[in-house]
């Protein structure tokens, strides 16, 4: 199941920058066997596919929520087996609906951290099989992991 | 008869922690389960951010107790790669070893669970007596037994104490006697072996798309290994070779752990022998972090851990992230779990090293 | 060189398999146990024999603390706070004079060592002792005279580090901490020299000196530090109500 | 050179009744009485009393040692110490049954009261009942009816009604399916044992323990030639008495504790103990059919004969404790496998050997 074709971090950033010339921003940090980049909301499933099928991306390592105040984030790091990257996307979300495509279908080993994502942050993640909270009981209102949440207070 | 949904746990003597596995059961064999997790749920990542990064240390020890050294170092290895800060040569060997018997001693608290989950006590008390030796080795190296807040951003707190070499070489040749007592005991107990061959069939590619990591992952036949795949600190200069299975099955994940404890054996020795004997152990860390992100990834005796941080310029970090391998390899339970009986839900569980501390956070 | 290492799975049952050999292992292990004691403590009377590193509940050796502070802010857990109480050392007659002491609430402790670890003086040490119950809960917060113990050198703990700049230089010697620390600067325009720096600091590293006169003719007083009696405790840095003190770190 | 009880007894009941509360009740007048005290009636009612509560008495203690033994060696055998309470840990046994006395006995609300309680009485009466039929020297038993074997075996098959009971009566979805994986096992558990003392009756001709015993004090223990009988007899009383390999009913991993969740206070200790006591039972069992009773070689002649047995017995019950050390747990559906598939064949193919040897006349 791993890809035959081992491929180097720069031939998978010119898959990417031309499979998404507007959608998806390299940001120039130098690490080994790492790769940064910045996508838009509505790219990034079309990107993971892409990384899933073509580029040998088989495992899904984070979903992380991050609130900085005036906007959300979501990170995905993905990472490949076979050619030893590790890919991180950062997708920015608006502040009053945070909504974005889930990556369960592709990953199945996402399902999990997008729960917790939700249960934490609120992220609604359309298509994702289940999506409840998983770490607090059921009916509690707030999200915890936002920064506007006191700790200790409700 | 009709399917009966049966709650094993929260208190339940085959989970180990506070987790609760509901299974939809029809007469013996289980056609759906559904973890439930939260019951030991701490808000661990809300409250990291109101401590200084030295002071989070202590706390990534306490993730997950079984194997607290191996978070407290990935914990530094990500505020390292925040702050750029280059460690000196002889901490990354002292904390390699340190990892590896981290890893010896959280294979044997595995293998000390599996024995009454089985109910077999004698493999218990075989495991925990070794267990506490390589406890005595960490007593002896930084005073504590089970959490040590011995590594610390840039280096590790002290060197190793004056005969450290003799003691762990004559731990490590007692050890090696004792890995093939336990063989005896369970590998050739065909008792064992009937419990333990042919459940939990997990393909590798199947294995691969849950996210499933680390032991339970190479006993499905997949070559990964992040201390292989993408090598952190000095585990390119060290000897050693991945040890995989590849039927897939409980037994297979048995056995990648106690080649795993052999391998770990190896490394250590490899370790003692390459590590430069004089030199700094540690850089001093600076008060704040710079505006940026970080990535902490390494091979947990569990699977793969990986701690993404954000740092803000102050000496608090805005947003820890922990990658708990058990917490995927949980989610992907139900899928083992599916077509068994209900008498192999302590044997399939069992045998995927259970630790809510790191699952719940 | 990380080929994959497979073992054989028929290899392992070997012929003795079934019930045998683990039969065989009991038996032996039966036997060894009933001739040499087996390996169990017997805890009130065998006690197990620890390392002096061993980190138990932090100790305190009175005379060499100097009250500046750094253990309470450094503890994870928030457990240590300063106390004034009479100095041991009282000469007759006069009455022991007031000094600020660290009280540990070892309840709350978790024995990480970091008080002893970043204790410029080394007052703060880790004692081997673990046997902490108590009847009562004000028992278990240890007041300075309790909390005294005579320490040996092993339950010292020391920095000995290298800083970042240098690390990369062949034959560099690390340091204590004590050597490379951080030390405050003052801003000018901000202090209105209201001299409490001064008066707070633990180790009087802080003397206030005249720098000529002000326009209503009173004499303008600024704190200068001395390097090498300040322990960078950053007392002065809280106290300074104009936040005119900041850190300069050393890296 | 053995005690026979019934000798000394009745001797010591005839000297106590006739002469001497006999001549005081003639001397105060009450002749009728003193006749009837001296009539064989009452002197044979008060020996057979006397050496019922004897036997009973060391067949107690003897089951309360085992749990000693049991407790101590599986500590051993795990590297650890043993009981601790007393002189080498002796006194245990009494601690916890002073524990389980204080404890307080409480009923489930929805259990049926009659039922709930009767289960241990029957578990703890099955069990105590069967130290009658098993003699430990040529003397020293309390009854030798002519079938002693079959109605040991007899009686020893009435304790899944216990069970069952027990395991129906607390009320507890858990128990009652503990109840009746306990008496499936012990049910299908019973036929091999059986058949494998089948092998033993052809061979000795008798089904009485005395006159195997003779049997193989004449010709060589029923081990040499049954061996295969004494493994699958071993097997199959660990499956009767619910030792570790077998003891799915109580296993903690899956249903905790089994049909003895909901007995406490001192029913859980008569279940516990009638435990121990069946184990003793079951180990007699083995050594007067396969051991040879209280067959010694004749160097030993100095030792008693019911000394000699009981080594036996404690050595047995040593190999259960052994073999508890050393295994997990079986399944299940593996149990009535191994019990239907492979302990059955194995004890037919034991009968068929002892024919041979029968008609062949070599044992």
């Amino acid at each position: 199941m791993a890809e035959s074709t081992i491929y180097t971090i720069e031939q998978v950033k010119s898959r990417i920058s031309e499979a998404f010339p507007t959608a998806v921003k390299f940001v120039n940090k130098e690490k080994p066997r790492r790769l940064f980049m910045t996508a838009e909301k509505g790219s990034l499933l079309e990107l993971c596919k892409l990384l899933r099928d073509q580029l040998g991306f088989e495992h899904c390592s984070l979903v992380c929520g991050v609130d900085r105040i005036d906007r959300f984030q979501c990170v995905y790091h993905i990472s490949s087996i076979a050619n030893k990257i590790v890919a991180e996307i950062v997708v920015d979300l608006p502040k009053e609906n945070p909504e974005i495509d889930s990556v369960t279908p592709l990953w199945e080993g996402a399902n999990w951290h997008e729960r917790e994502t939700y249960d934490m942050f609120g992220f609604i993640f359309v298509g994702h099989p289940k999506l409840e909270r998983i770490l607090l009981p059921e009916d509690v209102t707030f999200f915890p992991m936002r920064k506007d949440f006191k700790v200790g207070g409700i | 008869m009709t399917e009966m949904w049966i709650n094993m746990g929260p208190q339940h003597p085959m989970t180990h922690g506070l987790w609760n596995l509901r299974i939809k059961v029809d007469g013996e064999t289980i056609t759906d389960s559904e973890p439930v997790i939260g019951y030991l749920h701490r808000g661990w990542e809300k409250e990291v951010e109101n401590r200084t990064y030295p002071q989070i240390i202590p706390m990534s020890d306490r993730l997950c107790y079984g194997s607290s050294f191996t978070w407290s170092h990935v914990y530094c290895m990500a505020v390292e790669d925040l702050m750029g800060l280059e460690v000196p040569e002889k901490a990354k060997w002292i904390r390699a070893m340190s990892d590896e018997l981290q890893r010896i001693g959280n294979h044997l608290m595995w293998l000390a669970a599996i024995g009454p989950d089985l109910g077999n006590l004698t493999i218990f008390l075989y495991a925990i007596r070794e267990r506490e030796m390589f406890l005595d080795l960490f007593q002896a190296l930084c005073g504590a037994r089970m959490t040590y807040n011995y590594c610390r951003i840039g280096g590790v707190r002290n060197d190793a104490p004056p005969n450290w070499e003799r003691d762990v070489l004559r731990t490590l040749d007692y050890f090696e006697k004792r890995i093939n007592e336990y063989e005896d005991l369970v590998d050739r107990n065909a008792v064992f072996r009937m419990r333990m061959e042919g459940l939990a069939y997990l393909s590798g590619k199947d294995a691969v798309n849950l996210g499933v990591t680390g032991p339970s992952l190479r006993g499905s036949g997949v070559k990964f290994d992040v201390r292989e795949n993408d090598p952190y600190e000095v585990y390119d200069e060290i000897d050693w070779h991945m040890c995989t299975r590849d039927e897939g099955d409980v037994y297979a994940r048995y056995r990648v752990r106690i080649d795993e404890m052999r391998m770990s054996v190896q490394i250590v020795r490899d370790i003692l022998k390459k590590m430069p004997k004089s030199g700094p152990i540690r850089v001093k860390t600076p008060r704040n972090a710079p505006v940026g992100t970080g990535i902490g990834r390494m091979e947990d005796p569990r699977g793969e851990s990986f701690m993404y941080v954000i740092g803000d310029g102050s000496d608090k970090p805005y947003r820890l992230k922990v990658r708990s391998p058990f917490f995927v390899t949980l989610s992907a339970a139900p899928h083992m779990l599916k077509g068994y009986k209900v008498a192999d839900v302590p044997s399939i569980m069992g045998m995927l090293d259970v630790c809510m501390g790191e699952t719940d956070r | 060189m990380a080929e994959v290492q497979k073992t054989r799975k028929d290899k392992e049952l070997g012929l003795t398999g079934f019930i045998l050999k683990p039969m065989l292992l009991t038996l032996k292990q039966t036997i060894k146990s009933t001739i040499h004691r087996p390996q169990t403590v017997q805890y009130p009377w065998e006690k197990i024999v620890l390392p002096d590193v061993f980190r138990g509940r932090p100790g305190l050796i009175f005379d060499k603390c100097i009250g500046c502070g750094i253990c309470m802010r450094i503890c994870p857990t928030r457990c240590i706070d300063l106390v004034t109480v009479d100095d041991l050392k009282k000469e007759e007659g006069k009455p022991a004079e007031k000094v600020k002491r660290p009280r540990v609430n070892v309840g709350r402790c978790m024995m990480c060592g970091y008080c002893a670890e970043y204790c410029p003086t080394n007052a703060m040490i880790v004692t081997p002792e673990y046997e902490l119950a108590s009847w009562t809960r004000e028992d278990i917060i240890y007041d300075p005279y309790k909390l005294q113990f005579p320490g040996v050198p092993g339950n010292e703990v020391h920095i000995i580090e290298v800083l970042p700049s240098e690390v990369k230089k062949e034959g560099v010697v690390p340091r204590p901490n004590t050597e490379n620390k951080d030390l405050p600067i003052l801003e000018e325009k901000k202090c209105i020299s209201c001299s409490r720096c001064a008066k707070d600091c633990p180790t009087e590293a802080i003397v206030m000196k005249e720098f000529g006169v002000n326009e209503k003719g009173r004499p303008i007083k600024r704190p200068v530090i001395d390097k090498e009696k300040c322990v960078s405790c950053e007392t002065c840095v809280e106290v300074c109500p104009k936040d005119a003190l900041t850190m300069s770190e050393v890296l | 050179m053995y005690i026979d009880i019934w000798q000394f007894l009745g001797g010591l009941v005839h000297w106590l009744l006739v002469d001497i509360i006999g001549p005081i009740l003639g001397w105060i007048g009450f002749h009728g009485l003193e006749s009837w005290l001296g009539s064989p009636g009452v002197l044979n009612f008060v020996t057979i009393l006397l050496v019922a509560l004897i036997v009973f008495t060391v067949g107690m203690l003897v089951a309360i040692t085992h749990i000693w033994q049991e407790r101590k060696t599986l500590g051993r055998l795990m590297d650890r110490r043993g009981t601790q309470v007393g002189p080498i840990g002796l006194f245990q046994n009494f601690a916890d049954g002073l524990k389980v006395l204080v404890k307080e006995a409480i009923i489930p609300d929805a259990a049926d009261p009659l039922v709930y309680n009767a289960a241990p009485v029957i578990i703890i009466g099955v069990s105590l009942f069967m130290f009658v039929t098993i003699p430990y020297s040529q003397g020293f038993y309390v009854a030798n009816p002519q079938m002693s074997v079959l109605l040991t075996l007899a009686i020893f098959s009435l304790v899944p009604f216990g069970v069952l009971i027990g395991g129906w009566a607390s009320n507890n979805k858990y128990t009652l399916i503990g109840g009746l994986r306990a008496a499936a096992q012990i049910i299908a558990y019973e036929i091999p044992l059986l058949l494998s003392v089948i092998g033993v009756i052809i061979l000795a001709g008798s089904l009485n323990f005395m006159d195997i015993v003779a049997y193989q004090q004449s010709h060589v223990w029923m081990v040499v030639p049954m061996i295969l009988g004494f493994v699958v007899f071993i097997i199959s009383m660990n499956a009767e008495l619910e030792r570790v390999p077998f003891d799915l009913p109580e296993a903690e991993a899956e249903l905790v504790e089994g049909w003895m969740t909901e007995f406490g206070g001192m029913k859980f200790g008569l279940i516990m103990m009638s435990e121990y006591a069946r184990g003793f039972v079951g180990a007699s069992i083995a050594t007067l059919l396969f051991l040879g009773g209280w067959d010694m070689p004749s160097f030993l002649q100095f030792i008693p004969d019911e000394l000699w047995f009981l080594a036996k017995v404690f050595a047995v019950f040593g190999l259960f404790i052994w073999i508890r050390g050393a295994m997990p747990r079986v399944r299940t559906d593996q149990i009535l496998a191994i019990g239907w598939k492979r302990l059955l064949p194995l004890a037919a193919i034991n009968i068929f050997i002892a024919i041979i040897f029968k008609t062949l006349g070599w044992f």
